[in-house]
């Protein structure tokens, strides 16, 4: 190869980028004539964020949080601070949104958050300390407490309390905890990405499981970037450019939406509009402020979740 | 030895039949089921899709790198146990009993710690990092740095077999050796070496199927490059996490494997070394 | 220490009959330094950097304080459980005779060489409630995945062979005089297991349990799969530590690692001396 | 209590480790078993313990059959070759040991155990040593905790497999007189294993020599000593000087060395005349029944006499000769390694078959008469 | 090849296992070094051999300075106490190891070293073995290995660590024999170590004896035996009879037992007399010169010597007394257990000052007179 690329993302992105990689590799052929490996590096994007800073040289990331691209500025100041502004939709070529994976014939009759909290349901999501879904969903379900109970903090806290303490397992990230709800038989039901929860279905077709996609929902954004400094460094600084661009392209963001992940083009969009039903999507904004609030009010070590998780 | 005709405890029938149907049905469930559920799962999908799933590209690199930090990993620590051994049995000196303690370390760390340990130091935040990253030095997340941690872990086992029998063996064969005019290499290699060949194979053995299967310490200083830093046991994980659980089991099964032909091998040397001993003492005068 | 040796050699450059001293000196001290002591500086270092308020913060956090509980208490099952599976199963294979004992031998090995990964899935798929085992205890009501029992599995099962190989050896030493002595006197079998048996194994047995202890405290990759992870119930330590780290918060995972880490080193310590102690007595010196 | 072995055997796969044999041991006796290695001397002793079970035959202690009996219930103090005691165990506890593990009902109360081993330790004089490990004692100390503990349940059977191999010359000797009078003491039965002729004549009331499993012969030391019943036994009990040759003519001769044999009816053929050091003296000429020419080839100035080693000169021995002459010869004559010397022999055990017992040859009936002939040796030698 | 050790000493840590010592060995001879355990016999051979350096002092081999020389290179045959044969060579590669490790430059060709290693096999008469593993071997077989083992470079100097201490009593007379004849023959200068005084007395041209690091005594076996510096060497070299008393009127008296003392100025105090059991008589009447009360507490009957032991009676010996009477006496006599008698001692070596030479003491000067006595003895003994 004439060129090559190494893309940081998230752990379950392996197939999506395997197939983006041929679609790129062409077409990069096709403009420049010049063959280009990608190489992939996945994990748990905020373990990929933190091998960044410490020296893994990556030259684009894709990751499914905004604070672990923003911790590459922060922390190893890797790339700018507007990073977000850098590409359309706030550097997100695509969005997802958290949705349920219930049971055959949905048994407990699940259908919003509230449901959630009921006593004889047990749910089982990823934990929020070490994964950036069950963070989403963790921000969902305030997000609703906030839209239903207004300004009663008290409220708001003993609704998530209860919503956290359903939880029957927390694993470490969202393989294992769709492993812990498809093959171990745990929980009512499974909280994840609406893409995944899609996959899952694919994946173990004779389970009957069921989609149920709430009311109102968190705008999960996946972010992406050129690690500007590495790419500077390995001289792939066009190329990680056009990698990223590229995804906003309508044929890449077809192939995204084969994936099961909502995006921004009309064009598509109206192509998959029955996979994906509308709802109300809630922003960082609308519920913390900013991520950086976000993760210092509710993430951080004695913040919110600490404190709702404490006994 | 004679134990066969002493009269010792539990060797009444009813207690021994008791005790080793016991033993081999703790055996049978904690070790024998779980061995059998990997193979189980790995071969769910049929011998094809066994094949399938082995001949990955992904899988056939992450074998080769798993391989070659062992292949690396083996002779470093085959070296430096040798030679603590050799310095810690052979010599009197101050701080001697402390280095026995210190080779233990590894044993007594937390693997995930191991890693850290690893990055706090390599990192590009680190001491060394930031100099080696000016260098354009790259041990962390490539191949060096897998293999570094993969030493770190793995460095007691071949000094820990050799300590103690090469004490027990004590020195005066090498002092022989000296006084018949042997070279500090020719000692090693017609003295000491045959004397100690079982141990050091045994220890490599061991050494060699601890470097094929870490993964907490390795998994931290990775970076998890697919077909680059990926040794087998993250692979595992990594198709685990893709929801190829079969595949993720394939690659289990080999490394179970990898650790059933070590075990044999290790049987196959107790067995002769005992073989040997019993012909020895047979024929003993 | 090092300034010691240097200090030792220069004093008297004649004094070793053997050769090699200065060479495996250097190449064990330069070993050590790298790989063993430079890594663990830069632990102190990153925990140097906190104050103590700081580091005390984070070390007695209630959800960490909790998890040490787990872990302890886990650890210390998990090591108990091993204390009495492993002295069975040594007593044996090195009392007994029964088909398949080489077998059985070789697999006692296993924990150590297979990934602690695949240990840690394939114990949670078993243990599951539609698991192979975990089918069977859900009928009596005994949950093991995702509840603290599975971290006491998945720690006894990873910590299994430290017991049953330090054991092994010092039963094969027992003299069979000592267990004729005590019969002849009139001790019943169990009473001469008791009192005759048991006070030799002793040493032995502590060590292979606190080994084992130690191993478990700082099992990751076993444990997460099977543990369940719910705060303040099945949290362990090593995932403390790994949530500082996907924190960005290299001080604090410093800070519990150092946590864990003293205090395996000074149970080892503490276990060393108290062996020493032991067995000067009862070989004398 | 006495000991009958009845018809007692023993086999280890295909090896006949004792053959059938039979021993009576009469109450309160000291009884050597005296053996080389592998003559089934600890099998045997073992058998009477109940440590090892015999193949046919019965042991009777005291009249009563105990062959089935477990050695938990025999009630015999056995004292184990390298001691066997409990290294976790300080001294006191390990003489205490037998009396702790009694059935609850005949249990001596913890007062009376205490008492006893404090008696047991005066006993063997280690009172001092109560709270000791047996790695901190010496060889012997810890011999006499061995015994201090089997006595402890008062056994009247005490059996002791090579009690004093493992020690020095010296402690070796203080303990086997201790033995002695602890056995003349307390009136137990011992029997006492040992492959050394000194100790086994030394120390027993009777001595019962084994080889290859069978039991050579069962006398006193005195009788032992003196009318050895085999070639074995002679052999067995100390250094032997043998001439090997040819009868004919009332001569037993090979090359250039011959003893006169009394005129009986001997048959002519191989034969193989036996002298035990003591009864053989060495001049510088040959005396008229005997020409044994021999060289020296050691002196050696240790003890009681002065030991000189001979090779044979001018015909075959396979083994050195030993002779032991005086001090007080030995300053007279002052012989050097290569002298030449006759050996006369006073009294000798003539072997002619295989198997079959010894003749006794005295050339000298009056022994009054050696002190005589030795003067005169010495005014021979003086010359 | 002469050694000489010039002002050597040794420390371990806090411990001085060789105060400085010096010793020459002529060339040619057999030395014994003869002591107690932990006297520092094998430092001071290891330091010789260069396996070990002297703290302070020199070595010298045929007058020249081999203390820095590695013992590589200073070309000894070390054979040491457990052999520490190569147990993974057979018999005949142990013997060759020596040659075949020579530098290339030196070494001789392998048909050569064929031919050596199998005259040396022929030599220790173990041509049968040579593809024998070391742990197929009995122990005096080991031994012999080793030592062709050691023989194989023609070393000068042969050093031998307690090389019988491992051996049964009569390998062990067996290898001594041999190895006399082995140096008689080769002439190397040989020193080797044992705490066997037998041993020592019987081997060596000289013996050195050594107690706690120091050199007590050098001397030939015959002046050794017969005139010891001191009471530590007396005590070593055998069974000593003590009469500890005062000197008073002429008389060593202590309880019931006293001496009489020659004329001679000596002065009032605690003093020893030391006699050898040769040195002593016994009758059943005490005789003018000496009142020695004794009891018989034990018989032995081995040997050449029938050996009586004896206790005091009427006073206190810190050991039981030793007295060797001829067969003839014991068999005129029967004495028994419980007897008594007197001792009359001959000759005896007598302490006065705590360190300090003995004094000799002869009752009766002319020996040839001992003989005479004994008869008068005998018919005591019978009446
Ligand atoms: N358990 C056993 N299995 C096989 N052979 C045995 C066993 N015990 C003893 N023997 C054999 O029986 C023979 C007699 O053994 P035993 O121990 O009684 O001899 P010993 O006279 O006590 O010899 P030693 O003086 O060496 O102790 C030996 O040849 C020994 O090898
Ligand atoms: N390496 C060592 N470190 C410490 N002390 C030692 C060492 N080697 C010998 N010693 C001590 O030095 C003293 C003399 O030892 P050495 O081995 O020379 O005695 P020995 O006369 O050969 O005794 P033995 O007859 O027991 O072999 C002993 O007290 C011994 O404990
Ligand atoms: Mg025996
Ligand atoms: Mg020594």
């Amino acid at each position: 190869a004439d060129q090559s690329l190494l893309n940081s993302s998230y752990d379950i992105a392996r197939e999506l980028f395997a197939s983006y990689n041929e679609h790129f590799a062409d077409y990069w052929k096709n403009k420049t004539g010049q063959t280009v490996e990608i190489r992939q590096s996945h994990g748990g994007s905020s373990r990929q964020a933190q091998a960044i800073i410490q020296g893994l040289r990556a030259d684009v990331v894709t990751y499914n949080q905004v604070t672990d691209v923003d911790v590459l500025h922060e922390r190893g100041n890797l790339l700018p601070a507007d990073w977000r502004e850098q590409l359309p939709n706030a550097s997100s070529p695509y969005y997802s949104t958290m949705a349920y994976l219930v049971r055959k014939g949905n048994p407990k009759n699940i259908q919003n958050w509230d449901d959630l909290a009921r006593e004889d349901v047990s749910s089982v999501f990823p934990n929020p300390k070490t994964s950036g879904n069950g963070r989403y969903t963790y921000l969902a379900a305030y997000g609703y407490a906030q839209q239903v109970f207004g300004d009663d903090q008290a409220a708001i806290d003993a609704f998530v309390r209860t919503f956290l303490n359903r939880v029957a397992v927390f694993d470490t990230g969202g393989r294992g905890a769709t492993t812990t709800f498809v093959e171990r038989g745990i929980g009512d039901v499974l909280l994840t990405f609406e893409s995944e929860v899609n996959n899952i279905i694919a994946e173990y077709p004779d389970h009957g499981f069921e989609v149920v996609v709430p009311k109102v929902s968190f705008l999960a954004e996946f972010p992406v970037a050129v690690v500007e400094r590495h790419a500077e460094r390995n001289g792939n600084l066009e190329l990680a450019r056009a990698y990223l661009e590229e995804l906003y392209s309508e044929d890449a963001q077809r192939l995204l939406a084969g994936f099961n992940y909502r995006v921004h083009n009309e064009t598509v969009q109206a192509e998959f509009a029955d996979q994906f039903p509308p709802l109300e999507l809630l922003t960082i904004e609308q519920i913390a402020g900013s991520w950086e609030s976000a993760m210092t009010e509710h993430f951080a070590n004695g913040g919110k979740l600490d404190q709702l998780q404490r006994r | 030895m004679r134990t066969a005709s002493h009269l010792r405890v539990g060797d009444q029938p009813w207690v021994k039949w008791s005790l080793i149907s016991l033993a081999l049905t703790l055996v049978g469930l904690l070790l024998v089921v779980p061995l059998v559920a990997i193979f189980a799962q790995a071969f769910s999908g049929g011998l094809q899709t066994y094949v399938a799933n082995l001949t990955d590209y992904y899988t056939l690199r992450a074998i080769g790198l798993t391989l070659f930090v062992a292949a690396l990993t083996v002779p470093i620590n085959l070296v430096f146990g040798v030679f603590l051994a050799w310095l810690v049995t052979r010599f009197e000196f101050p701080g001697r009993k402390l280095l026995i303690t210190l080779i233990d370390i590894p044993f007594a760390v937390s693997p995930v710690v191991a890693g850290l340990l690893y990055l706090l130091l390599y990192g590009s935040n680190g001491w060394l990092g930031g100099w080696l990253m000016d260098q354009d030095i790259q041990l962390m997340f490539s191949w060096p740095g897998i293999l570094m941690v993969t030493v770190f872990v793995t460095c007691p086992f071949v000094a820990r077999e050799l300590i103690p029998l090469m004490q027990q063996q004590g020195r005066e064969e090498e002092e022989a050796g000296v006084t018949l005019g042997a070279s500090g290499w020719q000692l090693f290699r017609r003295v000491t070496l045959p004397n100690i060949q079982w141990a050091l194979i045994y220890g490599v053995v061991l050494t060699n199927a601890r470097a094929v299967g870490e993964f907490g310490a390795v998994s931290v200083v990775s970076g998890n490059i697919r077909g680059e830093t990926n040794t087998l046991p993250l692979h595992v994980e990594l198709l685990y996490q893709d929801y190829n659980v079969v595949g993720a089991f394939t690659s289990a099964s080999l490394l179970a494997g990898i650790a059933l032909l070590t075990l044999l091998v290790k049987s196959f040397i107790e067995w002769r070394q005992m073989r040997q001993r019993a012909a020895l003492s047979e024929e003993e005068v | 220490m090092s300034l010691a040796i240097t200090s030792a050699i220069s004093l008297n450059p004649g004094k070793r009959v053997l050769p090699g001293f200065a060479l495996s000196l250097g190449i064990s001290l330069l070993f050590i330094s790298l790989i063993l002591l430079l890594p663990i500086t830069g632990l102190v270092v990153q925990t140097a950097g906190m104050s103590w308020q700081e580091y005390w913060a984070v070390i007695s956090d209630p959800r960490v304080v909790a998890s040490y509980r787990v872990t302890l208490w886990a650890a210390a099952f998990a090591s108990l459980f091993n204390g009495l599976v492993g002295l069975l199963l040594a007593w044996v294979l090195v009392r007994y005779e029964f088909p398949g004992k080489r077998i059985v031998d070789a697999l006692m090995d296993l924990p150590f060489a297979l990934p602690t990964a695949v240990a840690g899935i394939t114990l949670s798929a078993l243990f599951a409630e539609n698991g192979w085992y975990g089918s069977i205890l859900a009928e009596v009501g005994v949950k093991v995945s995702y509840t603290p029992l599975g971290i006491i599995v998945a720690m006894s099962f990873t910590s299994l062979p430290f017991v049953v190989r330090t054991v092994q050896p010092v039963l094969e030493d027992l003299a069979a005089e000592d267990e004729e002595a005590g019969i002849s006197m009139g001790g019943s079998d169990m009473t001469v297991f008791r009192r005759v048996v048991f006070p030799s194994l002793w040493p032995a047995l502590m060590t292979g349990i606190a080994l084992s202890f130690t191993r478990s405290l700082g099992e990751f990759g076993a444990v997460i799969f099977i543990a369940g992870n719910m705060p303040y119930v099945s949290e362990i330590t090593s995932l403390m530590i790994f949530i500082r780290l996907q924190e960005f918060d290299y001080a604090a995972a410093s800070a519990i690692a150092s946590v864990v880490l003293l205090a395996s080193l000074l149970l080892l310590f503490a276990i060393n001396l108290w062996q020493a102690h032991y067995l000067r007595r009862i070989h004398g010196r | 209590m006495s000991i009958q072995v009845e018809n007692i055997s023993k086999r280890f796969g295909k090896f006949q480790a004792l053959e059938p044999l039979s021993l009576e041991i009469p109450d309160g006796q000291l009884i050597g078993l005296l053996g080389p290695s592998g003559s089934g001397k600890t099998t045997l002793l073992r058998i009477i313990a109940g440590l090892e079970t015999a193949d046919t035959g019965r042991i009777l202690f005291h009249g009563e059959d105990v062959t089935r009996v477990h050695v938990r219930d025999r009630r015999v103090g056995f004292v184990f070759q390298h001691y066997a005691l409990f290294r976790h165990m300080t001294v006191a506890q390990n003489i205490a040991f037998g009396l702790e593990v009694m059935p609850k009902a005949s249990r001596p109360g913890a007062a009376e155990i205490r008492k006893r081993v404090s008696d047991l330790l005066e006993m063997v004089q280690l009172g001092h040593l109560a709270t000791r490990y047996p790695a901190q004692l010496s060889g012997g100390q810890k011999q006499r905790v061995a015994l201090a503990r089997a006595l402890a349940m008062q056994p009247q059977v005490l059996l002791l497999d090579e009690p004093f191999g493992a020690l020095d010359a010296k402690v070796r000797k203080d303990l086997r007189r201790w033995l002695r009078s602890l056995h003349d003491e307390l009136h137990f039965t011992s029997v006492f294993v040992t492959h050394d002729q000194e100790e086994a004549l030394e120390l027993s009331d009777q001595v019962v020599v084994m080889s290859a499993g069978r039991i050579e012969q069962v006398d006193t030391p005195q009788t032992l000593y003196a009318q050895p019943d085999s070639r074995f036994v002679l052999g067995f009990l100390g250094h032997i000087n043998v001439l090997q040759g040819e009868i004919q003519a009332g001569r037993l001769s090979q090359g250039d060395a011959w003893i006169g044999l009394p005129e009986s009816t001997l048959p002519v053929g191989e034969a193989q005349c036996y002298l035990r050091p003591h009864e053989v003296r060495l001049q510088l000429t040959p005396e008229a029944h005997a020409h044994l020419p021999l060289r020296i080839s050691a002196v050696s100035l240790i003890g009681a006499e002065v030991r000189i080693e001979l090779e044979a000169d001018g015909w075959q021995s396979p083994e050195p000769w030993e002779v032991g002459i005086s001090h007080a010869q030995y300053n007279e004559w002052q012989p050097m390694r290569g002298d030449r010397c006759y050996a006369v022999p006073d009294v000798g055990h003539l072997f002619t078959s295989e198997a079959g017992e010894p003749e006794l040859i005295q050339w000298h009936k009056k022994k009054t008469q050696k002190s005589v002939e030795r003067s005169v040796l010495q005014q021979a030698v003086g010359a």
